[in-house]
This record gives structure tokens, sequence and C-alpha cells, in this order.
């Protein structure tokens, strides 16, 4: 099981956690696992979001691999100027 | 509006061009005479980025008729190398990294060259002054001022 | 629209007194430009007045200069003469726009154009300027004071167009100086503006004095009051905290996007006092 | 891809200061930008704008101008489809109004005639009829559940009670527990800030020249900092196969973020479709201020707790942004960044996002920091004040650094921060004397920098020289930076590089120049090509010298065998590969194509000494110093100049920069006369010191370093005033008669 952070806003999806644990091994299956758990998450999903791993913020890539001791972090999707 | 027939002399050479009578020099030089060097970033004299020379005096060409060329000499940056040979305010410019996105450098180097004529040893501030009506809004100036110095040092023979 | 450039005087006039639409002088054009550009002003006709003879000329008379319509900046200023006799009124008008507007840039210009923030008026009327206007009746003077009107209007009549504007002469030990307040250092419109113009006895006492302010009411003021304030002083703290309460209280601004009428009103007597003490130095005061 | 393991590499390239390549280009005037490309036939287009902040389109009668000669095609909203996808159609209603007019500017009706005078007739000539609307622009007013609706049926899923419909975003980030937190402070601050809106201010105004072929081909050349989005953007406005579009960017003449979408371009796409003719459509600098995208403007509450020796306790902020007449979540940014640079045990921070009565957002460098950090950093700066504490100590002490679960959720890796205070702590600028009515200020700064799809091309020519093919605009000398990064890997001279900017057909998709991510990603994408490339030329060396490929490495532009085991050969130059290529298997092109993850965030500390007149309220800026971590600088000179440029944006944000609105909901300065950029004569030089703290996820350590810059001025700027007039200042612009009142009512 991997631990995700939720950001605040998101908690109502989440019944008020601010960390959900899901079975994950990549970006992929973790929004997958994520919306089928909480669907109040999906539309969120959809919009957009980033995958903050390790410290590092990943926007796109699915198959970025996820360790069971990995520091997950959900962020809104990420843009610059 | 009946077009007005205008001769006039544009980087030294003779050149004659019809226009109406409430267009710019400015549009002249860009949409019939293909001279884009000079830019549009106002229309209004607020930015510089349309600076010749007319008759010896630094302008902003959208401030200018092209009716008024009528028997003038205009200079635009198009006239500012001779040939393949960069003015030591372009070198510098290019060697300093005094551009970023470039749209402001002609104007900024035709504005600066009149200033090294009028002026071959300005200070820092008097090139700040003589250059406020360039905007620029990439480099923040420094590297320009300091490209406008290092010309003028050059000019001179320093 | 159509662009006439005028041989003379009279051929300027004729154009502008036969046009039954919207006629506009073009000497400078850094006003007059631009408004067209914007769509805020679209004339039937232009009449170009740089080809008439002497419109472009700086001529000595009578201990003053007399400066044609046609005149810009950049050529004012490198006029040594009336930068010595009049350094106010050529530093009001050299502050307007960029080096590249000063290149084009006519004092006739700025005052017709009619703004009460137009930089080179206020050291006018200070230096009690007057113009020589040409107009179907022949030519006549008026004093600078006499031609704003309100926002946006002048005083002349149709067919009528300023050929020059006079400077006086002076007499020893009188100066000038004109200081706006801008946000930036350079490129803006004045918020508010002040022109002093002084006369010093041998001692450094002010005999005479004019002081004038711009965008701080419809039209440029002359603030009698604020030269009585310093008259018979040699500009002291109390003459100068008389002359700065003097012109805040004869303010009668609006609130723009350039200012507010609490900061104009304010300013005002700031610049009017540090003003007055640039054109005493100037003058040879000490104090 | 991870930083070198030889991490103390020699560079030979990377760190000169080389001449860019298209320098000589832009100073002789030939470089080409949006409006100085032609076309035969081309026409002049122009778009009519609303004069009104929110009004009902009863009726578009464009008959008149229709029938005017000259006049070619007129397009409204009726000429547009449908697009399913809601974010595309906000783009498309954003670029012509459909129903409503939600701005003062927004696009009613365009033109296209045979030239601008005609085009300017036959704006005259067409009528429309409008529903005036009550309208609101300011961000807290906007948010009231009594205010005026700009968009129906936008509002944010679960609205709380009280608030306007226009609310559509919300955010909230952080963690520990707030109440213990303000227990423990000696001092609490709490105050509200306001910052205004304010525009990137590119000198070139959009522009662009389409063409549309009866084949349902497209052309399009367009100013823009990103073609690709351009095209996918564009394509499904005019509802065709983006292969079917072909976008070249031109020069750009400035962004900033602020070319990151569409504004005109489907416009005269539609109006080529309709005439048959190429047409070019060229904003003017009003429509640019009325009808782009500014930045946010924002209405911030915080509060900070201290102890007595300045260790923050507990760190809040509500953020309310406003972005313009569309949703927009960039509130998003300010409520992650606000508190980027702290390591704090308890921190909490919430954002709403509002629509406006204004032109929508659009991105400007670091996207909702700057406003954000300003109000933080303001009240950082006033607890050391009332605490006695020195500014950059207190900031050194509560530093985020390795290890530092940050304020938005992800514990940071190597960064940069306390490094930079330091350097700022040494540096003489902290120390020097200031005079009388003189105060100086400082700011730490953040952004997260991107990576992003990204494709490079890399040929060999047969003499041996190298072009490089990537896809994103050169904003500030990108083809230099990237030409040194291939010429530094593959040891051969920066002269042999050229590169070149790709149209959306000559190379796959790159994301849009933003979110620092070109000299990250590109560089990246570049240096992996280069390796590519490497791994061919060595395998045709090898079989000229019929080895095993494994038994040739590449060093300094040569391919050499690995040892004397493979054979003994001379080493086998570029030069000679590509001359040999025709006969070792045909051309050699190396090439990467990756969405690039692992661009290291950025911290930047600026410092400013300023003067404040205290009989108007004017404000001289005296020194500047930035200080900024680049991970490795490649070219310093346009790294410095990234600094110096963000600084001077963030000077005119502090002291001159607003969007004016008057009670008519227009606006009031659309236009560089009263909308006060900073000139030359505003500013002293802006000092700079880079330090290079590698990024783990780039193999020369390079971090994003462009829009860090812009995030510091506001605060650092807003701490000197104040401390210098001893009051402190809460909104933006810091203008003179702002000044001058704060000055007047302390007395």
């Amino acid at each position: 099981m991997v631990k995700v952070a939720i950001w605040g806003s998101l908690r109502g999806a989440t019944d008020g956690k601010a960390e959900v644990e899901v079975e994950a091994g990549n970006f992929k299956q973790l929004l997958d696992q994520l919306a089928i758990n909480y669907p109040g998450l999906k539309p969120q999903i959809k919009r957009g979001v980033s995958l903050a791993l390790d410290g590092k913020i990943y926007r796109d890539d699915w198959f970025v691999k996820i360790n069971e001791d990995s520091e997950v972090v959900l962020m809104p999707y990420m843009v610059g100027g | 509006m009946k077009n007005i027939h205008v001769s006039t002399t544009i980087n030294g050479d003779p050149t004659e061009f019809i226009c109406a009578p409430d267009e710019s020099l400015l549009d002249v030089l860009r949409d019939r005479l293909r001279l884009t060097g000079s830019k549009e970033g106002c229309g209004s004299g607020d930015c510089g980025a349309c600076s010749v020379m007319v008759d010896g005096r630094l302008v902003c060409s959208c401030l200018v008729l092209g009716a008024e060329a009528e028997g003038v000499e205009v200079e635009t940056i198009e006239g500012m190398a001779d040939g393949d040979d960069l003015h030591p305010l372009q070198k510098h410019f290019i060697n300093g990294a005094a551009l970023q996105c470039g749209v402001c450098t002609p104007g900024i180097l035709v504005a600066a060259k009149a200033l090294l004529k009028k002026n071959p040893n300005p200070t820092d501030t008097e090139v700040r002054y003589w250059l406020a009506g360039n905007l620029c809004r990439c480099t923040g100036y420094d590297k320009i001022i300091k490209a406008v110095q290092a010309a003028a040092a050059e000019m001179r023979g320093a | 629209m159509r662009y006439v450039k005028a041989e003379n005087a009279a051929d300027a006039v004729q154009l502008l007194q036969d046009e039954t639409g919207i006629a506009r002088v073009l000497a400078g054009g850094t006003d007059v430009l631009v408004q067209l550009k914007a769509g805020m002003l679209e004339p039937d006709l232009l009449v170009d007045i740089k080809n008439i003879e002497g419109i472009k000329d700086i001529v000595a008379e009578d201990g003053g200069y007399r400066i044609g319509a046609a005149v810009s900046g950049a050529e004012l200023g490198e006029h040594a003469g009336v930068v010595a006799l009049w350094p106010g009124v050529v530093e009001g008008f050299e502050l307007i726009g960029s080096t590249q507007v000063q290149g084009r840039a006519t004092m006739t210009g700025n005052l017709c154009n009619g703004s009460p923030a137009a930089d080179s008026v206020p050291g006018l009327i200070a230096a009690n300027a007057v113009v020589r206007i040409a107009g179907p009746d022949g030519t006549r003077d008026c004093a600078v004071i006499d031609i704003p009107v309100s926002p946006g209007k002048i005083s002349l009549g149709q067919g009528e167009f300023i050929t020059s504007i006079f400077l006086p002469k002076r007499p020893e030990r009188a100066s000038d100086a004109y200081l706006r307040f801008i946000p930036r250092t350079e490129m803006d419109i004045a918020v508010a503006a002040a022109g002093v113009s002084l006369e010093l006895d041998a001692d450094g006492t002010c005999t005479a004095a004019r002081v004038s302010l711009g965008a701080v009411a419809p039209t440029v003021l002359l603030v009698e009051g604020a030269a009585n304030a310093i008259i018979g002083t040699k500009l002291d703290a109390a003459a100068l905290a008389a002359l700065s309460a003097a012109c805040s209280a004869v303010c009668n601004p609006i609130d723009d996007k350039r200012g507010t009428i609490e900061f104009r009103t304010e300013i005002a007597g700031v610049l009017a006092k540090r003003a007055a003490l640039i054109a005493y130095k100037r003058a040879g005061g000490q104090s | 891809m991870a930083l070198d393991e030889h991490k103390k590499r020699i560079f030979k390239l990377i760190g000169t200061r080389p001449p860019r390549p298209d320098g000589v280009d832009k100073v002789t005037g030939r470089a080409m930008y949006g409006a100085d490309a032609t076309a035969p036939g081309m026409l002049t287009g122009r778009i009519l704008r609303s004069p009104h902040a929110h009004a009902r389109i009863k009726s578009i009668d464009t008959s008149a101008a229709e029938a005017l000669n000259g006049v070619k095609a007129v397009v409204t909203s009726a000429d547009f489809g449908l697009p399913e996808d809601e974010s595309v159609r906000d783009v498309q209603d954003n670029c012509m109004a459909r129903e409503k007019v939600l701005y003062d500017g927004h696009a009613v009706a365009a033109v296209a005639a045979i030239n601008v005078s005609v085009a300017k007739q036959a704006l005259k000539l067409i009528k429309v009829e409008y529903e005036i609307l009550a309208h609101v622009t300011d961000v807290d007013a906007a948010m009231q559940a009594d205010a005026p609706v700009v968009l129906a049926g936008r509002a944010m899923d679960d609205l709380p009670k009280g608030m306007s419909e226009n609310v559509t975003h919300h955010f909230e980030f952080g963690h520990g527990d707030m109440e213990a937190g303000f227990a423990k402070a000696d001092k609490i601050i709490e105050r509200s800030f306001k910052t205004a809106a304010t525009h990137q201010g590119y000198i070139e105004p959009h522009a662009c020249l389409a063409t549309m072929g009866s084949d349902g081909k497209g052309e399009l050349w367009v100013c823009t900092q990103g073609q690709y989005y351009v095209r996918e953007l564009c394509a499904d406005i005019m509802d065709m196969d983006t292969s079917q579009l072909r976008v070249t960017a031109s020069e750009i003449g400035g962004g900033f973020g602020g070319k990151t979408t569409v504004f005109i371009e489907p416009v005269a796409l539609a109006l080529s479709r309709k005439s048959g003719r190429p047409v070019k459509l060229v904003m003017n600098r009003e429509e640019v201020f009325r009808a782009s995208g500014p930045t946010a403007s924002s209405s911030t509450d915080v509060k900070i707790g201290m102890t007595k020796d300045g260790r923050i306790t507990a760190a809040h902020a509500t953020f309310r942004y406003q972005g313009g007449a569309f949703p927009s979540g960039t509130v998003q940014f300010g409520a992650q960044s606000s508190f980027a640079a702290y390591d704090l045990d308890a921190v909490q921070t919430i954002g709403w996002n509002t629509m406006t009565n204004r032109p929508k957002e659009a991105a400007y460098r670091a996207p909702g920091a700057p406003m954000a950090i300003y109000a933080v950093e303001s009240v950082v700066d006033e607890l050391c004040q009332e605490l006695g504490l020195d500014p950059l100590e207190t900031r050194l002490r509560n530093a985020a650094h390795k290890g530092t679960k940050s304020s938005y959720g992800p514990t940071f890796d190597d960064i940069g921060l306390e490094a930079t205070l330091e350097a700022a702590k040494l540096h003489p600028h902290y120390t020097a004397p200031l005079g009388p009515n003189q105060g100086r200020g400082l700011s730490c700064g953040f952004w997260f920098n991107f990576g992003g799809n990204t494709c490079v091309a890399l040929s060999l020519n047969f003499d041996g020289t190298v072009g490089i093919t990537e896809g994103n605009p050169d904003i500030g000398g990108s083809r230099a930076s990237i030409s040194m990064m291939a010429a530094e890997e593959l040891g051969i001279a920066y002269e042999k590089v050229r590169t070149i900017v790709a149209d959306t057909n000559s190379l796959g998709h790159n994301d849009v120049t933003d979110g620092s991510r070109v000299t990250f990603a590109v560089g990246l994408a570049t240096i992996k090509a280069a390796r590519d490339a490497i791994k061919k030329m060595c395998s045709r060396a090898a079989k000229i010298w019929d080895i095993d490929e494994d038994a040739v490495y590449w060093e300094d532009g040569f391919a050499k065998p690995s040892g004397p085991n493979a054979g003994s050969f001379e080493p086998m130059s570029i030069e000679e590969i590509a001359a040999t290529s025709p006969n070792t298997g045909g051309p050699i092109v190396g090439h990467h194509e990756v969405n690039a993850e692992g661009a290291g965030v950025s911290f930047g500390v600026h410092l400013v000494d300023v003067e404040v007149d205290p009989e108007t309220g004017a404000t001289t800026i005296l020194r500047y110093t930035v200080f900024q971590d680049a991970g490795k600088a490649v070219h310093p000179d346009y790294v410095e100049g990234q600094m110096q440029g963000g600084a001077v944006q963030g000077i005119g944000w502090a002291l001159n920069e607003e969007y004016i609105y008057g009670e008519d909901g227009r606006l009031q300065n659309p236009g560089l006369l009263d909308y006060r950029i900073p000139v030359a004569s505003d500013l002293p030089n802006i000092d700079t010191v880079i330090l290079e703290i590698p990024n783990p996820g780039h193999p020369y350590g390079v971090r994003g370093v462009g829009e860090t810059p812009i995030v510091p001025p506001l605060a650092a700027i807003s701490n000197a005033v104040s401390r210098s007039i001893g009051l402190r200042m809460s909104a933006l612009p810091m203008s003179p008669p702002k000044i001058l009142k704060a000055l007047k009512s302390k007395g």
C-alpha cells in the first residue's frame, strides 16, 4: 500500500482524511485506484493532477514507479508562465 | 482619401512611395517598403520601438506622417550596419547580451547611435535618460546600458 | 482627410478658414497624430506649417527671443541664448515625452493642445510670454495665459494659428524654474506642476515674481498670492511655507488615474517651493 | 534523467558566454516577428470590441459592413461552432463573445478588408445592440453572494453559503496543528493585503497571419510561446484535424506567460476561411491591454506567529484571486508557494478564485506566486521589526532545506535557499550604510519549475556540422544555450552547431515555452539526442574498424577505441564519420522525445535599498541585488538577464503598474503612457549573484531560472519602503499618492 497525501480542499472526497492508502505501483494505478476508492476525486483527476513523488513533481508520466515507502503527494496540475 | 506621392531618401537610397494622407512613416516603412526592422509597440510615442532618424533627428516614426517624408533623409535600423560590417553598438549588443527577445533592439540601437553622435562620452545616467523613451521589458536595461557604454568606449578609441 | 503643406502664413490661414469640417495644424504632430491614430480625432484637413519661412527659427528680439511655432524641443534645448535667459521655460518643455518626442514636439503645439497638464505652459505663463497669432484679420499678439480656455479648448478663432512665442527680456539677477511631479522619472504626464519666475535685487531680496501651477485646475493657474508670499523676502522658510500654502489653497484638481485631489493639492505647494528655490539660486540668490 | 555521476565534470562550453546565434538578425532588423510577415493577396483584419464591462448582445447587424466596398469577410460568434470541451469553449468565447460580452474590450465581431482604412470604416458600420448588465471588477466584491454573476453555472462544487457563483476554485494546503503552533508564539501578526492586476507588458503586440484554403488546409504564422498548443486550440475551435493546420512560430517579442494561449488566432483563421484570402491580424497596444491576459489581482489575509528568538511557530494565509471573465485557478500556485521558503511545523493556506468582468487572466511569470509571497514576506519582515530581529538571520533560522516537508506537501530534495541567503548575508550590499529616508528590504522567492513534453532532433551534416531542430520559440537566448549543450556533449565547437525552431509539422509535440522549462527540458532532450547521435557515430566507427560497437567510446568530437584490447586505431573525427555516413548506413540523426520530469525548484533572494521623498511619496530604487540558485548556469549572461528582467518587472508591479477600472467597469489606462512600466532612468544597475546548487534531475544540474526573479521584488520593495517611512504598507502598487497618504496619516 502507498500512502497518498491529499490537499486540503479535496478532503471532502476522502471523508476528511489528509492521507489515504491505495494499492499502486505507478502513477496510473494510483489515479485509477483513487478514482475507484474515492469517486469524489474523479472530477479533479479529470481536471488534472500532478504527483509529487519523493519531492519531485510529475505532471503526466503514468508509469513513473512508486515504491511502498515513497512519499506521494497529490497536487493540482502545474503550469507556468 | 487620395494617396500622396512622396520622394525621399532612406538609408542613403533615393526612394519613392505613395501613401494615404493619414498613414504614418512607420506604416510606410513596414508595409510599403518592407523595412520591418522598425517595430510598432504602441503607436503613441511611448515605447520607442519605431525609432528612426529624420534629417538627423531621432523621432518615433509612428508619430511622423509618410507624407512628411518628402525631401528628407530617413535612417532606419536597416541602414546601421555597413554591409556585413556591424556598427560597434550592434556588436556590443550581441556580445554583451543586451537583448533577450530583441523586439525593442532596433529602436534602442537607433536611439543609442543618436546619443553617441551628440555625446560620445555619456554617463550611465545620461544614457538612461536618453533611452527613457525606449521600453524594454526583458532585460531590466542593465546590459543595455553596459553595451552602449562599451560601444561608446570603442568608438572613442578608448 | 487631406494633408496640405502651407507655403506661407497667409496660405495656412486661408486653408484653415476655408475648411468646413475639422481642420488641425500639424507641426510636430506628437499630439495630433496620437489622437488621429487612436480615433479620438478625425480631421478633414491637416495643415502642415513647417514649410512656412521663419517658423522653425529662434530670433533675438528686444533683448528676448521669438521662438517659431515649429521649433522642436531638441532645437530649443540646443539654443544657448534661450537656455541662459529662460532656463525654466526650456526645462519645462524638455520634460515632455522622450528624446524621440523632443525631436518633433513644439512648444506651440503643447500650448494649443489645451491640456491643463501641458509641461511648457506654467513656465511660459510665469515668464509672461506672448504668442503671435496669424489670422484672417492679420496678426495679433496675445498673452499665453489667455490661450487655454478649458481642457482641450483654446481661444483661437476660425482660421487663426500661432506663428511664434515671444519670451521677453529680463534684468540681471532674474531666473526661472519648472518642476513637475510624475510617478516615474520620465514619460509621464504631470500629476501636478509649478513654474516660478523671479527677479532679485542686489542683496538677494525678491522684487518680482510670477508663480504658475499646472495640472491642478481646468487650466494652468497664475497664483498671485504665491508670488506675493515671496516678494520682499529672501525665500526664508516662512516665505516658502506661505508660498506653498498659497499654491495649495488655489488648487481645484480632479481625481483621476494619475492622481488624487488630495495628492495634487499637497504636491503643488511642495513643487512651487522647490521650484522657487531653484529659480532663486539660478538668479544668484543665496539661501 | 538524473544528474550525471561525474558531478565534478569540467565543462568546456557550459558556463561561457558565446554570442547568440540569432544576434545578427536581431540587431540588424532582419529577424521576422509576428507582424513582419506578408502573403500575396493578404487582407487586413480588425476586431470590434465591447465598450461595456458586462452586457447581453441583443443583436449584431453586419450587413452595412459587408456591403462596404473592399470588405471581404465579417465574422461574429455565429461563424464559430460550439466546441465540446468546456475549456476550449472558454478560449473561443474569450476570442469572440457569444451571447454576452464579459469585459470592456471583449471581441464581438471582426472584419477582413483590403486595407486598414476600409477595415476601420467597416467596424463603424457594424451595429451591436447591447443590454447593459451590472458588472463587478473587484475581487472581494465579486465573491459576495449578491455580486453580479459573470458566467452562470460555473461555480465550484460545494460552493459555501454566502459566496457568489463567481467563485470557481478552492484550494487548501498545509500540515500541522495550527492552534498549538500559534499558542507557542511570542508575537502574532495578522494583516491584510491587496495587489492590483498587472500586465506582462511584452513590447510586441499579438500578431498573426492566417491562411485557410478551400482544401481545408491551414497555415498560421504567429508570435506565440507555443506553436503546438496554438495548433491544438485552433484546430479544435476550427473543427479541423491538427495535421491540417501548420503553425509556425515567428520570432517573439516577449511573452512572460502572456503568449501561452490564443486571443486573435482563431478569428484570423475564421476570417481567412470566409474570405478565401490570407488575413493578417495585429493587435494595437490598447487591444493588448483591454483584451489579452493580464495577471490576477489579489486580496490576502496572513497570520504568522513567531517566538522571541525568531522561530516561526505557525503560519496561516487566505488568498482571494480574481482571474477575469472565465474560470481560472491561479490561486492554487499562490496557496502552494506562499510559505515554500520556510521549514514549518504548522502551516495552512486557503485559496479562492473568482470570476470578474475583466479580461481572462493569462499566465505571468511564476503565475500566482508573487502576490502571495509578497503578503507572507511582508508579515515576516514586520515580525522581525517588532521583535528586533535581523530579517536575514530570521529567514535563515526558518529556511527550508533538504528534507523539509514543504508547505504544499512534498519533501524537498537538494535546494539552494540557505546557500542563497548566506550569499546575501555576506554580500557588501547587506551591510552598506543607509542615509536618511532610506530603507533596506529583502524577500525570498520561489517557483516550482516544470519540464514537460519535448522533442529534439540533432542532424549530423556531411561536413560534420550539426543542425538542431527544437520546438520552443527563443524568447531570451535559448538557441544559444541549446547549441552550447549540444556542442558540449558532442565535444565540438559551438560555431559548428545551428539550432532552429521548428514549425508544428517538422517535429513532434513540444509543450509551451513556460514554467521555466526550456533550458531544463529542451536542454535535457538535446543532451540525450546528442548521446543518441554519439551512439550511432560510435557504431559507424566500429563498423569501419570492424570491431564491436561497445569497444568504441566518444571523446571531444572523436570516436576512439576503448582500449588496447579493442584494437589500435587512430581516433575518428566527427567530420570523417559524417563524410563517410552514406557509405556506412546513411544519414545520422540523433533524437530524443520525453515528457521531462524532475525539474528542480528554484529559490531566490532579493535585496533592495530605496529612498522615499517624505514630501511627495516618491520612491527611488537606489541599489538592487539579486541572488539566485541556477543549478548550473549554461550561459550566465542570459541567466543574469532573466534575474535582472524579472526583478525590474517586479519593481514595476511594486511601485506603479496597475489596471485601473472606472465606476463604469471600463479600463482607464489601456496604453503605455498610463500603464507605467519602468523606464531606463527609473533604475539603478541590477547586480546579480548566481549560485549553482546542481539540480539532481538534470545531467548538467540545470534548474529553470526564468520565473523566480519576479517573485521577491514586491515584498523586498514594500519592506524597504515600510522601513524607510516607519509604517507598514499593505497594498500594491505603492504609488506616490498612497505613500504620501500613509505618511500624512502618521502625522
